[in-house]
Formats: C-alpha cells, sequence, structure tokens
C-alpha cells in the first residue's frame, strides 16, 4: 500500500481522530490526535490490511516557535508482511504534555518512550516503568527542549565556570582540584 | 546412543581446536617490536595532532 | 626423609634427627614449590603469546625470562586489601589453607625411588583426602569477603571439587586394583620395564580411557579451563579471589599452578610410569661402578609435558556452564568410570597376572610407537603447515 | 507476550523473598562490554529478573548534533558506535543526501561498499571474538583481532584514523584510496578466507563446548523479535530475513552476489545466543564475497574526484527525513529533520540497533543462569556507546 491509501484506511476506520495528512515530501505522514494514538496504534498493527508489526523509531521533536508551539511524536512504522512504511505524528502542548502509550503495542516503544520522557519531559500514560533512561536519576529538567539552559551547578558541583568563579580566579586564587584546573584562560590576556 | 555421539563429539572438536593452537606455535608471530621496530605512518595518518601557531585564530 | 634421616650422626637423639630431616626436606619442598610457579607462569605466558601469534613478555630478563620474578616481586611489595566488612581472621587464613593444602602432597610424591618425603603405605589415599584442603580455603576465601561474586565463585568450587573428586578416585581405583597398594611408590615399581608397561597402556581401550578421566577431573580440581567457572573471569569477576590483592593474591596463584603440578605428577605416577623411563636404558647414566639416576628428571618431564597439555587446553576451549560442567562429571566421567571399575577388577581376576596379559605385548608396543609416530608427524605437520602458510601470504 | 513488560521485576525491596538475592553486574564488570550496569534478582545462580541501567556513556549526541552544522555532526556519529565508525557516518551521510536529493558517482558508491563492507567484517570480528572470550576462549578473539588490525591499517591508509574516521561526507568521501589499496585489499582477503575464517569456526564456533554453552539459550522467537524491533544480525538469527542491504538497496547494494545469512537453528531452537553468533560469524563470510566484487569493479573504475558531490554549503530545505542504513550492529535510523533556516539540523535522532537490542534483554534474561547472561549480552553485541550515545 502507498502511503495515501494507508491514510485513506485509518481515516475510514477512526475518522476525525486523523488530524491532517501530508502526501508530499520524502515520507508522508498523518497526524493524530494525542488521545486516540493507542487506539490507532493497536488497529495498525492488528489490521491484516496494514500489518504494521514493527516501530522502527519513536522521536519526539519541539517546536517552540511554531503557531502554536507544539511538541510532536513521531513514529515511524513498519510492516515485515507488506513491507511499507508509515509515519504517525501525534502535536502535543508544550507544557505538560502527555498521551497514552503504546507500548502494549509495540513493546520496543517502553525504552523510546522513557528516552522521550528523559529528554523532552512528556508523560506517556499508562507507561509500565516511566524513569529517566539516559540521564541520572537525579537530573533536573530536560535537555532536549530547545528552552533549555545548562545549569550552573548539578549535585553542587559547578558543571561550567561561573562569573563568581572567573572574578576569583581574576584575583589570582586557584580554583578547582589538582590537574582540573577551571581558571578561565582568558585571565592572562586581561592582565 | 547420541551420549556416545555427544562424548565422541566434546572430545573430537577439543582435538580440532588443539590441532589449531598447536599449529599456531610455530607461526610467525605479528608482533611489533615496538621501540626497537616502528611501523611507517602511511602519509594521511592523523596519528599526530600539530598547530601552527602563526595561523590559528583562536577560534575553540 | 629417610635419606636425610640416615645421613645424620647417630649421636644425635633421635627426636633431633626426625625433627632436622624434617625440616630439611620441608625447606627443599616449599623451596621447590615456591620456585616452580614463576617457571609455570613464564612457560604459560610465552605459550599463550605463541598460540595468538604474539610473543608473550620480552622486556625483563632475556626474551623476558624474569617477568615472573619481576611480578611476584610486585605482587609481594603491594598493600594487601581488606575490604570493608570482610571477616579479617578467615580473610587472611583462607590463602594460607589453599596454600598447605597443595602443599601436603609433596610429602608423598615419589620423585626417584628414594627421593621420597615419606612413603606412606596410603599414600595415594592421602593425596586424594589432602587435595581436598585447599576448597575449605576457596569457601573461607568467598565467605570472608563480603563479596557476592566471591560466595557465587566459593560455592561453585566447593560444588565442582566435590563433584570430580568422585570420578578422579574411581579411575584411581583401576590402577590400585592392577597394583593392589595404594603407596606411591608401590605403584610406580609396578609399571617397571617401559613405556608398555605403563598404565596407560595396559588392557589397551581400558587404561587410556581412565587416564583420561583422570586428566579431566584434575584439571577441573585444579581449576582450569575449561572448568575454570569459580573464578571465570568474564562472569564473576575472578570468582572467590576477587577481592585479594598483594601477596594473598600470590598465595592463591601460587596454590594453583602447585596443584596443577601435584595433578600432574599424581597422574604420571599413576598411569606414565612415575620415575621410570620410557626406555629401561635411559634409566641412569652408568659411570663406572656408580651410576647417576635420570629418574626424578624423567617424573618431572612427564609432569611438565601434562601441565604444558593443561596449558594448552586452557588457551584453546571455552567454559563450561555450572549444570554442564555437573553433567560431565556425573554423568559422562562416572559411568565410564564406574564401567573401568568392574571391567578393570574383572579382568584382574581372570588373569591375575596383569604384565603378562597378552593385549599389552601386541597392542601395547604398537599403540605406542603410532602414538609417538603420530606425536612427532604432529610437530612436523605444523612446521609445514606454518612454513606453507608464510609462503602463500608473501605471495 | 506484551503483558509482563518489565520481567518480573516489578518489585519492591520488602517482596523479596529470603532466598533471592540482587546481584549488581557492572558498571565496571569485565563483560558487559563497556560500562552497562545490569541489576539481576538471583536465586543462587538463577536468574529471576534482570533490569538493565544504562547511560553511564551519555555523550548528548542528539543536544550537540543541534548546535552543529550538517557536515559537523559526522565525526560525533563516529563515537556513538566506535566499533563500527564507518557504518554510522555512512547512514548519516546517506541520509541527508536523500534529504538534500543528491546522487554521488558509482566510484564514491563503491568505495563506500568497500569502506562498509570492511568495517563490517572488522566490527564481526570484534563481536564474535568477544563473545568467545565472554564464554572463556581468549585465543579466537586476538586471532581475530589480528585481522581486524589488517582492515585498520587498510583504513588508516586510506584515510589517516584507525578508530574515527570521519570518512564518509555528506556527497563523497573525505579520501579517495591510495594507489595500490586494491592489491592489499585483495592481500587481506585472500588471508581472511584461507586462514582467519576456517580458523575461527573450528577452533570457536565449531567447538562443542562453545554449541552447549550458546546453543539452547536466550532463544528469541521471530514475532518477539520483530516487536522489540531487533534488526541486523539479531534479528536474522531468529529467522526473517530481513537485509536492507537486500530489501531496500542503497549504494548499489542490489548489484552485488551475497546472501543473506539466517539463522538455521542447528544445534537447538532457532534464535537462539548460537544462531545469533552463528550469523555474525557467517556474514563475515558474505562481506569478503561484497569485497571482492567491489574490489574487483574498483579496479576497473576511472578515478574520480570523490569531492565532486560535495556541496559547498550543506543546508537543505526544510523537510524531514528518517533514513536508514544496514550498519554492522543492524538497521540504523537518522531521523532529521530540517527546519531550512539554518545550516544546523534542527533535531537529529537515533534510532540505534542496540538500543532496541539492550530493550529486550529482560525479556530473554528471564530464568537463566548467572553464566548465560554473559553469553546472552555477548549475543546482542551490543556497543555501549551507541546505547547511550
Amino acid at each position: 500500500m502507498d502511503a495515501a491509501a494507508i491514510h485513506a484506511r485509518l481515516k475510514d476506520r477512526f475518522g476525525d481522530k486523523l488530524v491532517a495528512f501530508q502526501a508530499e515530501g520524502l515520507q508522508p505522514w498523518a497526524v493524530v490526535a494525542p488521545d486516540a494514538i493507542a487506539e490507532v496504534a493497536a488497529f495498525a498493527k492488528s489490521d491484516p490490511a496494514l500489518a504494521f508489526d514493527n516501530l522502527m523509531c519513536l522521536s519526539a521533536v519541539d517546536y517552540p516557535k511554531e503557531d502554536p508551539p507544539r511538541m510532536e511524536i513521531v513514529y515511524h512504522l513498519f510492516s515485515y508482511e507488506h513491507r511499507h512504511t508509515f509515519v504517525l505524528k501525534v502535536h502535543l502542548p508544550r507544557e505538560a504534555a502527555h498521551l497514552p502509550t503504546v507500548e502494549r503495542t509495540w513493546p520496543v516503544a517502553n525504552w523510546h518512550e522513557r528516552e522521550a520522557f528523559d529528554l523532552f519531559g512528556i508523560v506517556f500514560d499508562g507507561h509500565s516503568d516511566l524513569r529517566r533512561i539516559l540521564l541520572p536519576d537525579d537530573w533536573i529538567g530536560h535537555p532536549l527542549r530547545k528552552d533549555w539552559v545548562d545549569p550552573d551547578f548539578y549535585n553542587g558541583m559547578h558543571v561550567k565556570p561561573t562569573e563568581q568563579m572567573a572574578e576569583r580566579a581574576m584575583a589570582g586564587e586557584k580554583i578547582g582540584v589538582g590537574p582540573f584546573d577551571v581558571t578561565p584562560p582568558n585571565r592572562h590576556v586581561e592582565e | 546412543m547420541s551420549w556416545l555421539g555427544d562424548v565422541w563429539e566434546g572430545f573430537s572438536t577439543v582435538l580440532v581446536g588443539m590441532n589449531i593452537t598447536w599449529r599456531h606455535l610455530f607461526v610467525k608471530k605479528v608482533t611489533l617490536h615496538y621501540p626497537e621496530e616502528k611501523w611507517q605512518l602511511p602519509p594521511r595518518s592523523r596519528m599526530r595532532l600539530f598547530m601552527k601557531y602563526e595561523d590559528c585564530i583562536g577560534c575553540g | 626423609m629417610d635419606l636425610v634421616f640416615k645421613l645424620l650422626p647417630e649421636a644425635v637423639p633421635y627426636w633431633l634427627r626426625v625433627g632436622l630431616a624434617g625440616a630439611v626436606c620441608a625447606v627443599v619442598l616449599i623451596t621447590l614449590m615456591a620456585l616452580g610457579p614463576i617457571a609455570y607462569v613464564y612457560v604459560e605466558t610465552k605459550l599463550a603469546g605463541f598460540m595468538q601469534d604474539r610473543i608473550g613478555p620480552k622486556r625483563v630478563g632475556p626474551h623476558g625470562l624474569l617477568q615472573t620474578v619481576a611480578d611476584a616481586l610486585k605482587l609481594m611489595f603491594k598493600e594487601a586489601i581488606y575490604p570493608a566488612g570482610a571477616d579479617k581472621m578467615l580473610f587472611i587464613l583462607a590463602p594460607c589453607l589453599v596454600v598447605i593444602g597443595a602443599f601436603l602432597s609433596f610429602v608423598v610424591l615419589p620423585f626417584g625411588s628414594h627421593l621420597q618425603t615419606v612413603d606412606l603405605n596410603v599414600g595415594l589415599f592421602y593425596v586424594i583426602a589432602v587435595s581436598s584442603i585447599s576448597t575449605v580455603g576457596l569457601i573461607m576465601a568467598g565467605w570472608a569477603s563480603n563479596n557476592k561474586y566471591a560466595l557465587f565463585g566459593a560455592m561453585r568450587s566447593a560444588a565442582q571439587i566435590v563433584s570430580y573428586e568422585i570420578p578422579a578416585v574411581m579411575v584411581v581405583l583401576t590402577v590400585v586394583t592392577l597394583v593392589g597398594s595404594l603407596s606411591l611408590q608401590d605403584i610406580v615399581r609396578g609399571q617397571q620395564g617401559g613405556l608398555p608397561h605403563w598404565f596407560l597402556f595396559r588392557y589397551f581401550p581400558l587404561m587410556p580411557v581412565a587416564f583420561l578421566i583422570f586428566f579431566t577431573a584434575g584439571l577441573a580440581e585444579c581449576n582450569r579451563t575449561p572448568f575454570d567457572i569459580p573464578e571465570a573471569e568474564s562472569e564473576l569477576v575472578a570468582g572467590f579471589h576477587t577481592e585479594y590483592s598483594g601477596f594473598f593474591f600470590a598465595m592463591f596463584f601460587l596454590a594453583e599452578y602447585t596443584e596443577m603440578f601435584v595433578v600432574s605428577v599424581v597422574a604420571s605416577v599413576l598411569f606414565l610410569g612415575g620415575w621410570w623411563a620410557p626406555v629401561p636404558v635411559l634409566q641412569e647414566i652408568p659411570l663406572g661402578d656408580i651410576s647417576i639416576g635420570l629418574g626424578p628428571l624423567w617424573l618431572v618431564a612427564k609432569a611438565w609435558f601434562l601441565v604444558f597439555v593443561m596449558m594448552w587446553l586452557r588457551w584453546t576451549l571455552p567454559r563450561l556452564r555450572v549444570d554442564q560442567l555437573m553433567y560431565v562429571a556425573w554423568k559422562v566421567l562416572l559411568p565410564i568410570a564406574m564401567v573401568l571399575v568392574v571391567a578393570v577388577g574383572g579382568l584382574v581376576l581372570w588373569r591375575p597376572t596383569a604384565n603378562g596379559f597378552p593385549w599389552d605385548r601386541w597392542v601395547g608396543w604398537p599403540l605406542t610407537s603410532v602414538l609417538f609416530a603420530y606425536l612427532a608427524y604432529m610437530i612436523v605437520a605444523a612446521q609445514r603447515w606454518s612454513r606453507r602458510r608464510a609462503r602463500e601470504m608473501a605471495a | 507476550m506484551a503483558t509482563d513488560l518489565q520481567g518480573g521485576y516489578g518489585w519492591r525491596v520488602d517482596e523479596l523473598d529470603t532466598d533471592e538475592m540482587i546481584l549488581n553486574m557492572g558498571p565496571q564488570h569485565p563483560s558487559t562490554h563497556g560500562v552497562l550496569r545490569i541489576e539481576l534478582r538471583t536465586d543462587g545462580e538463577i536468574v529471576r529478573a534482570a533490569r538493565p541501567h544504562i547511560g553511564y556513556l551519555h555523550r548528548c549526541f542528539e543536544k550537540h548534533a543541534e548546535s552543529v552544522d550538517y557536515p559537523g555532526v559526522i565525526p560525533y556519529t563516529d563515537r556513538m558506535d566506535y566499533v563500527a565508525s564507518m557504518g554510522n557516518s555512512l547512514g548519516y551521510a546517506l541520509a541527508v543526501e536523500k534529504l538534500m536529493g543528491i546522487e554521488v558517482s558509482p566510484y564514491v558508491q563503491t568505495i563506500r561498499v568497500i569502506m562498509a563492507e570492511l568495517q563490517r567484517i572488522a566490527s564481526h570480528c570484534i563481536a564474535v571474538g568477544t563473545y568467545g572470550m565472554d564464554i572463556g576462549a581468549f585465543t579466537p578473539f586476538l586471532h581475530l583481532l589480528r585481522d581486524r588490525e589488517k582492515i585498520l591499517d587498510l583504513f588508516e591508509w586510506t584515510c589517516g584514523a584507525r578508530l574515527l574516521y570521519n570518512y564518509n561526507w555528506v556527497g563523497g568521501v573525505s579520501h579517495d584510496v591510495p594507489e595500490g589499496f586494491v592489491k592489499a585489499c585483495r592481500q587481506f582477503l585472500r588471508e581472511f578466507d584461507a586462514i582467519t575464517y576456517p580458523e575461527m569456526i573450528d577452533l570457536l564456533i565449531k567447538n562443542k563446548i562453545f554449541i552447549k554453552r550458546t546453543a539452547a539459550i536466550g532463544v528469541c522467537s521471530p514475532e518477539l523479535a520483530v516487536s522489540y524491533d531487533l534488526t541486523g544480525p539479531n534479528l536474522r538469527g531468529s529467522g526473517p530475513p530481513r537485509d536492507l542491504r537486500r530489501d531496500e538497496p542503497y549504494l548499489g547494494y542490489e548489484n552485488y552476489e551475497f546472501d543473506v545469512v539466517v539463522g538455521e537453528g542447528k544445534f537447538g531452537p532457532r534464535g537462539s545466543c548460537f544462531d545469533r553468533n552463528w550469523v555474525r560469524a557467517l556474514e563475515m563470510k558474505e562481506s569478503a564475497k561484497i569485497l571482492h566484487q567491489a574490489v574487483d569493479r574498483l579496479e576497473k573504475m576511472e578515478r574520480a574526484d570523490v569531492h565532486e558531490k560535495v556541496p559547498k554549503r550543506v543546508k537543505p530545505a526544510k523537510g524531514e527525513i528518517y533514513g536508514r542504513s544496514e550498519a554492522p550492529r543492524g538497521q540504523l535510523g537518522y531521523y532529521i529533520v530540517a527546519d531550512g533556516t539554518g545550516v544546523n539540523p534542527y533535531r537529529v535522532k537515533v534510532k540505534s540497533p542496540c538500543f532496541t537490542a539492550m530493550s529486550i534483554f529482560h525479556v530473554l534474561a528471564k530464568g537463566m543462569m548467572i553464566a548465560d547472561i554473559i553469553a546472552l549480552i555477548g549475543s546482542l553485541d551490543v556497543v555501549l556507546g551507541e546505547i547511550d550515545r
């Protein structure tokens, strides 16, 4: 099946839950309403004509500059039986984004969703084990969001030279321990 | 009899492996005696870092 | 020990003579035991290197000969670290016990017709009993380390050694049936008369199998690959000696290599004719009215050959899993060993004079010659193969 | 299948049986292939549940990629799967080329095929060799490493680096192959075909102990493999003959003759650790086959400028692409979003094959023995640099 046919089949089944469809471009996609994604996923897998038994990739993308600002979850699907691919997207609000999990349909989504939660802060309702996966458990914030600012401290440690540190270094104080001298290099220039 | 076959297979594959390692006792070794012999680095090699101070604009 | 005892003058009180003789023997044996592993480790590293197309140690001393000495010195001067929460008493006692267990077997090993500390009439029994002491040490080490990996290693080693004792003892029984004595010296004397009289070549298909079983069980008892699951470095980090460092670690090392040597010596005593030469002519060098006996050299040569085979196996084979290890012990080695005991016993009853059994003459010699011819061919073939390979690669 | 998604690890400490204990394997364990930590709930030697903890090697690849330009991402991709860097940068370059509509010349394609297949052999050398080492056989590892070294020599000769090449550029490759490369490549192939490969098979793969250790454990059915998105040798070990080089050819792979190796289940159920490793071992042979053809082709070709199609400024129009390629460890996917305004990618998401392979771990590990855990990790052939990115 080509993308248009796949979209038509999904549209037949779910009607206005499929919000939009873009047929042009390298990989056509359909946008699904957030609350319907779990059903759409289950249908896409179980329907013999679609048979999307493989979730190739689940990515989250942050679009703060769009109108309205949104987060996107992108599902890249593949069918081993029919050898066709399709892309589903879900648009979410940037704040307090949450949507149903699809790990019951494709177990591989478990880790992908954990990653999206870890790096974007998107909550997957009904996920069996929604913990941070790549970052440490005590990390604060979600770094892949576009409005992310590097923190100055991590667990009380300076992770980048602060202005106070720069001032102290200018005053000639040796900052840092052992070989890890964090004295800003431009100090010598200004002297 | 599959038991005997198993035992025999285990024994014989051990012998096959031993034969290979035995042969390797006589093979020419590939070790490079480093400080005494050095290999010729290919011309494109990026092994050694260098910087020309005159050309450096201090970008990073 | 008798020898030393006799050398001491009569005037010395009896208890002092016994004490002195014992002390001399102990010093000699401990030196032998401590220096042996230095050689084995060097040989092993070199051998591993050659089998893997590299050359092994080469920096310290000519051809890296002093590498192991340097390693031993390093280990001795390193700090011994006691893990927090370790049972310090047991932690120190464990390596000592392992070394003692390995060392005690030396007492009865017959290096020559008179070169034996004590000729116990239950020598074989003693060796088997004493070699189990080190298990206690291993379990102690695993428990005292307060480390889960060490504990796993200890448990595995207990299970392993207990299981492999049984087939080992079973096949030893066959030898004992042939000789009718448990004394190691008697067992060696029973194999007089050159190669075909060694127990290895008796009752043609039976005793070689017995030897293989004994050797396999011996491998398992000294925790060598493919039976090195107690210390399996890719699974249990280092097994029971995970937490050991410095000199205590060196002691475990020492014990392991000593045990290898002990097992090899026992195997050569039981099956390879002990200190007898393969051909009676080579037994001693006659020099007029005295002659220099070569017995100890022959024994050590045989033992070293077996040690070499152990190393060879180690660098060839993967490691078994715990349940497969048990499978090999209980379902492969033990049934065969039992069959052997019964068969050899029956044959001995049927033809009481073992030496007179006709198979030996007609099978023993040809078999031996074929075996040695094949060994020689292997060497030649391997060399030819490597030369051909070098030529092909150069093309 | 999907009911127990945590593989029995949804427990609390007070629920733990008295005869069960928690064993932390890693991150400093010798055979977790890097810095992987696995929390095992064991009952004696039997593993009741396993939970992998990843992220010890997280280097913020995706965040970095957003702040450098398109070609600048390539060195970072090299550092993901550091055992098979060529495959990573190739996948990225292919995805960006597809996004920009660049078609490279056949000469460059052939060079890329040669490099990719050499890298596949090198990577599988490490995979099979370390697998042998996990099982306890040390010698095959060094034999295979010896041959990998020869491949690295070829790479160094071509592009100047032995591990992190930065070789596949968007629209070309960084250097043309040097004079005499074809001859050297043939020499390597001769040695590999004549000695290393058969010796590896005899010494390791056909060894009875090795078979016994690996043949019946970690069995993964095709359905399970697909639902957990296993790819590459891990998937083919379970049966489905899915190979992107064959199914969705890129770089002109359709013009090469090679077989897609699948697990046969010779010594036990299909899809076991043995089959996965077996597929890797035989794939080396297939790669060598491709290499023979590619080298012959390269010899006949006119030398061409390998920088011909390299754009001055890589600035794709607004759009997005999910580009896949068959890296040595499986399908490596790059989801690249271009916003059409800057020279930086707006978002690069990597679907690494090891990531999904690791996510199936807790399912397969249940009920194994501790020694098998090692065998399982080795057979999945994970590289932590790629899992954590």
